[in-house]
């Protein structure tokens, strides 16, 4: 990759400057050291968005390089999202599509222009990242097309016990979703308190109702 | 004093072609503060362009045109070296003339 | 941009392939097509004939132009300096970009603020006049290929924390600036996502900003194109200059090395 | 308000003064507003402007084009243009179906210019757009084309 043959480079003429007398670029660790530092350092709470921000837990430190994390620490990852994931009370895992698809389209929330860090506050960003509705033809594409979700994974009724596993899945991934993939780029809605589970549960309406659009 | 517009007018053929970007905020009178008050419309209301002094085009304009408008258009005949000049007035009554030579 | 070929256009309309494949291809298409409707009148043309005024204005407590600045090719050399920022410089014994540099400037040869004018928001006050700087400045290198300086220790040290910086995750939805800007051909709705682990092309990313923004009509610089990455983040402020903004800078010009300039580019 | 108001219509009577010493004569949609105390910069709908500006029912012709793109990225800013190949054309005009001011631009023709104006408008959301053409017989000839405005960035 070119930046190793950067700090390779880096390195070498560091140590030629140390013999010269000038200052030399820090080994990896000491880096590693210096950019938390630097990243403490440059940012200000402002709004609701406040410095813990900046305070990783073991998934954003482990998910913090090109390199993914050994295989050992993306079980531990993986493992301990898939404990947190908090399971409807009522057994109801669907509400109503519409309602799904407006948060759907929803970006706001959590931004330090954001008034409130509340969930009623929130969009769920889906369209950012996801084709799902096939009307709407501004999707991003860093996660897969979710268009036609349902249909696809053979629901044909949401209570259908032949569709519990697919359900189960649906709403665990978007509680955590680094219950399934130990770097997964998409938020922990619920485990992060971006969306409760009313909200929840309009987002898996929209992905899982056989009369969502999404299964047309 | 409002900004100087960007004018530039190429001659092509029988023709000269001629750009213009005038700096103006064009409100809308839509829109709402941050305290959420209405921002009043604000805009760029008439345009005239004339060649060598002797005018060739009026535009009236509404708040629906973009902040920073942009404008094309050719006049005929128009050769290197004449003069285009382009003026507006918004809803203000402030005003801006800039002039350039054909190239 | 890599849809805006004719040929995708063609593929397209002649293509009767079924369902989504058509309807993206269309609509990126026609993205392209309103992207090339506006190229032809940029309105970074105006902050840029402002920004050259101001750089020769006799200005601030000290009443001096900033033709004296040295913006890393020597004083008051503009042309080919912006492909070369941030860069190290002796002076300051620091890593600066061009908008931490000028205040450097303005400070020292005009007498202003700097702290003032880093703590004034975006689009007001004498950052307007930053932006009218830095768009003309930028446009004094359009056409030349990025070339930042690796030479320095401090530059290579810069390199390597915006590095580390680029892939830290965190906030209340786990971005890093990898999260979108890590992979190839990805988008946010339609809006391309360049790659800047690694240099993304002629004209995009790095190669982009300063650009005109048409969503809020105003010239935005780097620093507040980094600014308003990192409110999408989700992530607390960062200082305006701040070390972090240097340094991510320093790792996305680095990477982009050879690529050709086009700020102050026209953007969504 | 007023005071602005006064200012504009005394404008716009110079340029109506200039159109009349050039020798073209087409209605002013400010100085219609005057008059008619409803102006076409005011009117909701295609067929409402033309009529705040005194004229027919328009008809839309293949003598006028329009250009806009399919889809808008940003609807801040969307360009337009409106060309026409009719003989005797006095008067063109922008318009956006959907927007709270429906006419965009009025651009007054004299013999000195090609009937072909390029513009960028504002849109608040997906809309027709029409190209409209007045001739000096005061035909009022149209071209229309939907414009899909699209929501872009991460929307926050």
């Amino acid at each position: 990759m070119k930046h190793k043959h950067i700090a390779v480079a880096g390195s070498a003429v560091g140590l030629a400057l140390l013999v010269a007398g000038c200052a030399s670029v820090p080994d990896a660790a000491e880096l590693d050291a210096q950019a938390l530092a630097m990243i403490k350092s440059s940012f200000r709470a402002e709004g609701i968005a406040t410095m813990d921000r900046l305070e990783q837990d073991l998934g954003q430190k482990a998910c913090s390089s090109e390199a993914a994390p050994s295989e050992a620490v993306a079980r531990q990852i993986e493992t301990e999202a898939l404990a947190s994931i908090k399971w409807p009370a009522n057994g109801q895992y669907v509400g109503d599509w519409r309602e799904g698809e407006k948060l759907a389209q929803n970006g706001r929330g959590m931004t330090w222009t954001d008034k409130v860090a509340l969930p009623t506050a929130n969009g769920a960003n889906c369209y950012n990242c996801h084709q799902i509705g096939k009307q709407e033809v501004s999707f991003g594409t860093i996660g897969p097309s979710l268009y036609n979700y349902g249909k696809l994974r053979g629901v044909k009724a949401i209570d259908d016990p032949a569709s519990a596993a697919i359900v189960q899945y649906t709403w665990g991934k978007l509680w955590n979703s680094k219950a399934y993939s130990a770097c997964s780029n998409m938020p922990r809605f619920g485990h992060m308190a971006l969306l409760n589970e009313e909200q929840l549960r309009h987002v898996m309406a929209l992905l899982l109702d056989p009369k969502s659009p999404v299964n047309q | 004093m409002a900004d100087p517009m960007r004018i530039r007018a190429q001659a092509a053929g029988d023709k000269a072609t001629v750009r213009v970007l005038m700096a103006h905020e064009m409100e809308s009178g839509q829109r709402k503060d941050s305290a959420g008050k209405n921002i009043p419309a604000w805009y760029i209301s008439e345009v005239t362009a004339s060649l060598n002094g002797k005018v060739v085009m009026t535009a009236e304009w509404g708040p629906s045109v973009s902040k920073n408008p942009f404008l094309e258009f050719a006049i005929k005949g128009a050769k290197a070296g004449d003069k285009v000049a382009i003026s507006w007035i918004d809803n203000k009554g402030d005003k801006r003339s800039d002039e350039v030579a054909v190239s | 941009m890599k849809n805006a070929k004719p040929q995708a256009l063609a593929a397209a309309v002649l293509s009767l392939a079924m369902g989504t494949a058509l309807a993206q291809k269309t609509a990126a298409d026609g993205i392209a097509e309103y992207r090339a409707l506006l190229a032809d009148g940029n309105p970074a043309e105006l902050f840029e004939a402002k920004g050259e005024d101001l750089w020769k204005t006799k200005r601030g407590p000290k009443n001096a132009s900033l033709q004296a600045c040295d913006l890393g090719k020597g004083p008051g050399i503009v042309k080919g300096a912006f492909v070369e920022l941030p860069r190290w410089f002796a002076d300051v014994q620091k890593v600066q970009d061009l908008e931490s540099r000028l205040l450097t400037c303005m400070s020292q040869l005009q007498g202003l603020d700097a702290a003032l004018i880093a703590k004034t928001p975006f689009g007001k006050d004498e950052q307007r006049n930053m932006e009218a700087l830095v768009a003309w400045i930028s446009a004094e290198s359009r056409g030349l290929r990025m070339n930042l300086p690796q030479a320095h220790a401090q530059e290579q040290q810069s390199f390597e924390l915006g590095r580390r910086a680029f892939f830290f995750r965190g906030g209340p939805m786990d971005f890093s600036c990898a999260s979108c800007h890590g992979e190839d051909g990805k988008r946010i709705r339609l809006q391309d996502l360049p790659n800047l682990t690694k240099n993304p092309g002629d004209g995009v990313g790095f190669a982009a900003w300063p650009a005109y923004r048409v969503s809020s009509g105003e010239l935005w610089s780097m620093q507040r194109r980094l600014n308003d990455c990192f409110r999408q983040q989700r992530f607390p402020y960062p200082g305006y200059g701040s070390d972090i903004t240097i340094a991510l800078a320093v790792y996305m010009g680095v990477n982009a090395k050879g690529a050709e300039s086009i700020a102050p580019a026209i953007k969504r | 308000m007023n005071a602005n108001r006064r200012q504009l219509l005394s404008h716009s009577a110079t340029v109506a003064g200039l159109l009349l010493a050039s020798g073209v004569l087409g209605k002013s949609a400010w100085a219609a507003g005057a008059a008619a105390g409803k102006g076409a910069f005011e009117a909701r709908s295609l067929a409402d402007v033309v009529k705040a500006l005194g004229y027919g029912a328009p008809v839309e012709s293949k003598d006028v084009t329009i250009t806009a793109p399919d889809i808008a990225e940003n609807g801040a800013v969307v360009p337009l243009g409106a060309s026409s190949t009719a003989a005797g054309v006095k008067q063109m005009m922008l318009l956006v179906e959907k927007n709270p001011s429906v006419l965009a631009a009025l651009f007054n023709v004299t013999p000195e210019v090609e009937s072909s104006f390029k513009a960028r408008v504002k849109m608040g959301q997906s809309s027709n757009v029409f190209a409209v053409v007045v001739t000096e017989d005061n035909k009022v000839l149209f071209a229309q084309k939907e414009v899909k405005v699209t929501l872009g960035g991460c929307g926050g």
